[in-house]
């Protein structure tokens, strides 16, 4: 009961309905009022051009064209609407035709998508969109053709999530590149989008990608409405989406995973996930996000299962020491010493002979040096330049142990976790958060203390869920069935069944083993796989 | 909705931040007691066990691993002799508890037991009983139960002082020399679980090897020499090294080591090396009288020999095995007579009899010494020779 | 050593009264002050250092007193 | 929080965990220290017994919890009077579970600290994982439990060079009346505690499939102790009788090359994981009970207080280790054998004695 109420109050804050009030203002027939009323709207920002031109035969009546320089394609423009506009001979027949726009759509324009509007907002909208407005004096309408064209980034892989062998294909900022890029991965008609505007001042397109038939409809329902529920002036990155309609926005584990891959997102819809685009950014994020997937890579099912299974277990070691080793160096050193091996403790006390510091202290220093000297690195340069803060960190760290304030063994710790973050980009952030507390605990109350930190964690991502998915499904809620894409990555030809919990409608994807051949099926008459 | 909705929305933050607040409060409130910095705890490698010079109470003498020295070993260090990379320290007190608190008189850092190798007592302790002495290393929660136990004639500090050959600290030496000890099975190496176990099985004698140290070019040495056997809780007598192997023949823990022995009929000696040996044991009463059969089968190979024969023709290997297994035989034998002497079943005989044949132990375990001095034993040795090593005749015959 | 009992369950009580008040939870509230009033009350004894009866000990004098008696 | 679900695999996990919790530490039936995993059996037996009839119990009124079924069989006065009494058994359950890893801490690692010290993070983790609910806790449990199975049957293989079968023998020689009534000991203490899941099997979701459950994850406990008691006693011996924590000990002795070694810390904090998950489910049945007793209908809030109870009652269990180590040797067995034999039988009884009413037996 008070749980129920209190989920309720987290989407609570969310809900705040802030009506939009905006009269409705019309085209009139009158050219230059609309001319005028454009001005308003779009302030004189020098970009807006209106080309004046005459319509129809010999005197013709004055019309306009109206583009935002830059959004459209000046070569379309130029070829495909004023050449064939301004070309007498079109003309011919058409002499007394009232409705001059209808007939330049039907006849004379070679533009493929064309609307006509006659609400001004829509028709400004589409302005903004980059399409080009037609206005004839006479007629309360306008003609939006579709001409959008502006230079966009070529396709490149994204530098954070860069993989070995396999497609090096990555998304753009452009919308409409992103949806042909996943077509391309996926070309049945199952592969469903939905497009809409979401930000008043930004008008940034949001599309919904999912798999139909794969897909389990209430999820799709419920990222529908929870996408329709955001209220809010501007939405710049996927960032913001996230914020607003993860399950638990106060958790520091993320509920959507961020991928800039086609690849990726096309083997997330094809597991009956749901992928959301945003235009303007090429990061994409898929939901429901399970911790797992954190862990997994494109790289796992590029390279044969056992070298892909032994990577993910150095992923699962890395990141368990990144958060662990120094909570537990800090543990072994102040709390536990009979658990050192004996010769490892007559050098540990030969290395941290005369250092002043308590060992906790030691640790959590040197790691906010590695912290900060890292963020150094990222704003320094392009990503190579995290490797160069390393460096540099090793270098201070080695003059703090010639020194004589910080132990060898507090260096190799501290540089060893650095590194090991990067092994799990999706959990940065946790990751470093996590290893501080852990460390304090470690300081503070040596292994007992790190254990109840680790329950309290566990106990929070137990309770998480992603869209109604438990955020630790296959470990949690143990699924033999999907452990075999968890705990190993069982061959391509085992992966048979979806995930359980996200695509429970169909959970078979291909029947075992090989395709049977054509001419054998022929033979005998009927065919035994199905 | 809206106002509770805000209210609503206050008390989430508040009970967020309440939720590590709590941890805060928790982080500080526990200060870290049990915290000791590895700067200020002086970690002992050994320890030794004796009585105060009047006799009465206890003396433990430590020696602890000196951090600095090791880096630089032998680092000059102005006034004293060479500072050594280690420290020895005595103190003494009623119960053995009470001694090592004492230490910390003398010693500006916490005393650390959990890393000591070994435990050297002296024998006049063991003469009086040895678990009243041990009962600290059993019950305190730093000293581990794979603490080695050996047993000196002298002054436990005199083994410590020995120079530590090619390790730093002579206690990281003999350590490792135990675990060495298959090289010459002719040492039984004891922790204290297993002493313990002995003790309260009583069913079998304990026996823990006994270390003294020898003077070699002018630095003293410590040198493992037989072995000491306990009856009940107390020291009652020594083997030799030879009587030590032929105990531990009988227990199958011979696992490395070399026989010497004249080649019959031959002008010369032969040594073998030992690879693997086993033993089973088996214990039968017949009206109230014990029976023991002791069966050894040991795999050797040909180490050197003196002789100029060849002696790597088969019917000569028959010879040798023939010859080696007599030669078992007597260790065996000696060890036997020894215990016998002491009366101490040091071989586990009660043991397989409490095991197998548990009301016979019930009737037999009153006077179970004489039942053992008495005991028949028949010894039945197997020896195989299996290798020549990498050449067959010797250089010249 | 009181007063800080005193404000650690003073604390706690207002971390989950006012969400009680606030939805009219009348019966849970009252349960809910119920219990952390035994639970100071049992605090402050137990720090003033009131010998108070070990629960196990109880147990134990009762049943062997049991055996004894049969 | 009334609507939530745990599966049978999961209530399984949750008997595993809450057999072993701090029966692996301080184990019952000491005196048969060397026959120990043979008694094992027997009281396995035993407990299995006394599950049979708590869930025949829970068979005669399906959905039920244990104090709404004796508010339906003794009526709402006598009803209360029993569910206050079983609400002491499961506090003091908890209560002397948290003492005794307290005083495994305290003896073990943390000599110096203040019981407060350890008490407080322990409360608090207790405290947040009830606020969640039971689904949360099942949900943790699970890696927990697996982790937990995993490292007793890797100790099999950690111990294969100290383990000697000698230790073992003879394999019975403990007179019949120290056999059954360190059996008894062992079948009150860790399985008989099992009864306090009458409180949660309601909220199964799939009911004909509880016993099931239940069977196995007592089944599958016993035989986890008693192979962790068979690899004690061959590698110990008769030293374990000595040790107030034998297990811990037995860790100690894992020597393989002088490299794998000194890893006693790591099933130490294992076993502290079964332990959190064991004070969780009591401070979770108490808040469940007390929140029937009242008919509330909020559960969550009672938690913090009944939370605060346990970790008061452990400062006033016993005195001294001693004194726990002979209650559990001369008293348990009987206030166990009260609570989870005489008062369910009672139930049992006047129940079908009130005959009729709810006849349906589940499917």
């Amino acid at each position: 009961m008070f749980e129920m109420l209190w989920r309720k109050l987290r989407l609570a804050h969310q809900r705040k309905k802030t009506p939009v009030s905006r009269s409705r203002r019309d085209l009139s027939p009158n050219l230059e009022a609309n001319l005028t009323a454009f001005q308003e709207e779009l302030g004189a920002s020098p970009d807006l051009i209106i080309r004046r031109l005459t319509l129809g035969p010999r005197p013709g009546s004055a019309g306009a064209l109206i583009y935002i320089d830059g959004l459209i394609d000046k070569q379309v423009v130029n070829q495909d609407v004023l050449l064939p506009l301004l070309n007498e001979g079109n003309w011919g027949k058409g002499q007394d035709v009232t409705d001059l726009l209808g007939y330049v759509a039907q006849s004379i324009l070679a533009v493929g998508e064309m609307q006509t509007e006659t609400e001004l907002r829509q028709v400004v909208q589409g302005l903004l969109a980059g399409d080009t407005i037609l206005l004839v004096d006479g007629q309360a309408a306008a003609l939006l053709l579709s001409t959008k064209g502006w230079d966009k980034r070529a396709i490149q892989e994204p530098e954070a999530e860069q993989i070995i062998q396999g497609p090096h294909e990555g998304f753009t900022e452009n919308l409409r590149t992103n949806t042909a890029l996943l077509r391309r991965k996926i070309a049945t008609a199952g592969l469903h989008f939905e497009e809409m505007k979401l930000g008043q001042r930004t008008q940034t397109a949001i599309a919904i990608a999912y798999l139909k038939g794969v897909v389990n409809e209430k999820l799709v329902e419920e990222v529908r409405l929870r996408l329709k529920r955001i209220n809010i002036d501007y939405i710049l990155d996927a960032n913001y989406l996230q914020e607003f309609i993860s399950d638990a926005p106060f958790s520091l584990f993320p509920t959507l995973t961020f991928t800039e891959r086609p690849d990726v997102v096309a083997a997330k819809l094809l597991e009956g996930r749901v992928a959301i685009f945003v235009d303007g950014t090429p990061v994409v994020n898929t939901v429901p996000a399970l911790l797992v997937e954190n862990f997994q890579s494109p790289d796992d099912y590029n390279f044969p299962y056992y070298y892909a299974t032994m990577i993910r277990w150095f992923r699962y070691l890395s990141f368990s020491l990144a958060v662990l080793a120094p909570a537990l160096f800090v543990a072994l050193g102040s709390y536990h010493q009979e658990l050192i091996p004996t010769p490892l403790m007559i050098t540990l006390k030969t290395a941290t002979e005369g250092t002043p510091f308590p060992l906790a202290i030691e640790v959590v220093m040197m790691g906010l040096v590695f912290e900060i000297l890292r963020e150094a690195g990222v704003r320094l340069a392009r990503p190579f330049g995290q490797t160069i803060s390393i460096v540099g960190a090793l270098v201070i760290g080695e003059a703090a142990v010639t020194a004589g304030l910080v132990g060898a063994p507090t260096i190799i710790v501290i540089a060893l976790t650095a590194i090991t973050t990067f092994v799990v980009p999706g959990l940065l952030g946790p990751g470093i958060f996590l290893r501080l507390i852990y460390t304090i605990l470690g300081g503070v109350l040596g292994a007992y203390g790190i254990l109840t930190g680790m329950l309290f964690t566990l106990l929070h991502l137990a309770s998480l869920r992603s869209f109604g998915v438990p955020y630790l499904a296959p470990l949690a809620p143990v699924i033999p069935a999907d452990l075999k894409d968890v705990l190993v990555r069982a061959p391509i030809w085992a992966l048979r069944t979806r995930p359980r919990l996200i695509g429970w409608p169909r959970p078979q994807r291909q029947p075992f083993g090989f395709a049977v051949d054509e001419e054998e099926k022929g033979e005998d008459g009927h065919d035994e796989g199905k | 909705m809206t106002k509770a909705n805000d209210a609503g929305h206050r008390r989430l933050w508040w009970k967020k931040s309440l939720w590590l607040l709590l941890l805060f409060i928790m982080v500080f409130t526990s200060g870290c007691w049990d915290r000791r910095e590895l700067e200020n705890i002086a970690v002992v490698l050994g320890m030794g066990l004796n009585h105060t010079p009047g006799g009465e109470g206890y003396e433990v003498s430590f020696q602890i691993v000196r951090a600095a020295q090791i880096k630089s070993p032998g680092g000059s260090s102005g006034g004293g002799e060479k500072m050594r990379p280690f420290w020895i320290l005595r103190s003494s007190g009623p119960t053995v508890f009470e001694a090592i608190r004492n230490a910390t008189f003398q010693s500006s850092r916490r005393l650390f037991l959990s890393h000591s190798q070994v435990l050297v007592i002296n024998e006049a302790v063991a003469r009086e009983g040895l678990t009243p002495a041990l009962d600290f290393f059993i019950r305190a929660h730093e000293p581990r139960l794979s603490l080695w136990l050996l047993l000196t004639a002298e002054d436990p500090v005199q083994i410590f002082d020995a120079s530590a050959g090619l390790e730093m600290v002579s206690s990281q030496a003999i350590s490792d020399l135990l675990q060495q000890y298959h090289l010459t099975s002719k040492i039984r190496p004891v922790r204290l679980a297993e002493y313990v176990r002995l003790i309260m099985a009583k069913t079998t004698a304990n026996t823990l090897p006994v270390i003294r140290t020898i003077e070699n070019a002018g630095k003293k040495e410590f040198y493992f020499e037989g072995t000491g056997v306990i009856k009940g809780d107390k020291l009652v007598g020594f083997l030799d090294p030879i009587e030590t192997r032929g105990l531990l023949w009988v227990l199958g823990e011979v696992q490395g080591g070399v026989i010497t022995f004249d080649v019959p009929g031959k002008k010369g000696k032969a040594t073998l090396e030992i690879f693997t040996s086993s033993s089973t044991v088996t214990v039968q009463v017949k009206a109230d009288k014990i029976h023991v059969k002791i069966e050894v089968q040991v795999r050797s190979g040909l180490g050197n020999q003196t002789t100029y024969t060849d002696l790597s023709t088969p019917d000569q290997f028959k010879k040798l095995e023939t010859r080696q297994a007599e030669v078992i035989k007597g260790e065996i034998e000696a060890a036997l007579a020894k215990a016998r002497e002491y009366g101490a079943d040091i071989f586990g005989f009660g043991q397989q009899l409490y095991g197998h044949d548990n009301r016979a132990w019930q009737r037999l375990a009153a006077d179970w010494e004489r039942h053992f001095r008495e005991a028949t034993v028949e010894i039945k040795v197997k020896a195989v020779l299996v290798e020549l090593g990498l050449t067959t005749r010797p250089v010249l015959d | 050593m009181i007063i800080l009992i005193v404000l650690v369950f003073l604390g706690l009580f207002l971390y989950e009264a006012p969400g009680l008040v606030a939805e009219e939870y009348w019966r849970e509230l009252a349960v809910f002050t119920l219990l952390m009033l035994l639970g100071l009350i049992w605090s402050i004894l137990l720090a003033s250092g009131v010998e108070l009866p070990y629960v196990e000990s109880v147990w134990l004098d009762l049943f062997t007193g049991l055996k004894k008696g049969l | 929080m009334d609507k939530e679900r745990i599966s049978p695999r999961q209530l399984t996990f949750l008997v595993i965990s809450f057999t072993i919790g701090s029966w692996i530490v301080l184990p019952s039936g000491i005196e048969a220290w060397q026959n120990l995993w043979l008694i094992m059996f027997l009281s396995l037996g035993q407990g299995l017994g006394f599950a049979y009839l708590a869930l025949l119990l829970f068979r005669r009124h399906p959905g039920k919890t244990l104090f709404e079924i004796h508010e339906i069989v003794y009526g709402p006065l006598f009803g209360k009077l029993f569910s206050l009494l079983f609400l002491w058994f499961f506090l003091q359950t908890g209560a002397g579970a948290l003492a005794v890893f307290v005083t495994l801490l305290k003896t073990t690692v943390f000599t110096a600290t203040p019981d407060l010290a350890l008490l407080i993070p322990w409360v608090i983790i207790v405290v947040y994982g009830c606020r969640r609910g039971i689904e949360v806790i099942a949900r943790s449990n699970e890696p927990l439990v697996l982790a937990t199975i995993g490292l007793i049957i890797a100790s099999v293989f950690l111990v294969l060079n100290i383990f000697e079968r000698e230790n073992l023998l003879p394999l019975f020689n403990l007179p019949l009346s120290a056999v059954l009534w360190n059996s008894l000991g062992i079948a009150v203490f860790p399985f008989g505690q099992n009864v306090l899941f009458l409180m949660l099997l309601p909220k199964v979701n799939q009911p004909q499939k509880v016993m099931g459950a239940v069977f196995r994850g007592m089944v599958l406990a016993g035989l986890l102790l008693s192979l962790l008691q068979f690899l004690a006693v061959g590698v110990l011996g008769k030293v374990g009788e000595l040790f107030v924590f034998p297990t811990y000990e037995f860790y100690r002795m894992i020597n393989i090359g002088e490299v794998l070694t000194r890893l006693e810390l790591i099933p130490l904090l294992n076993f502290l994981t079964m332990g959190f998950i064991k004070i969780m489910l009591c401070v979770y049945t108490m808040a469940v009970g007390t929140a029937q007793l009242f008919n509330l209908r909020a559960v969550q809030p009672l938690v913090f207080p009944l939370g605060i109870l346990v970790l008061l009652l452990t400062r006033q269990i016993y005195p001294s280790i001693s004194l726990h180590l002979q209650y559990i040797r001369d008293a348990q067995p009987y206030f166990g054998l009260f609570f989870c034999l005489l008062l369910p039988l009672l139930t049992l009884g006047m129940s079908f004695l009130r005959g009729g009413l709810q006849r349906e037996m589940a499917s």
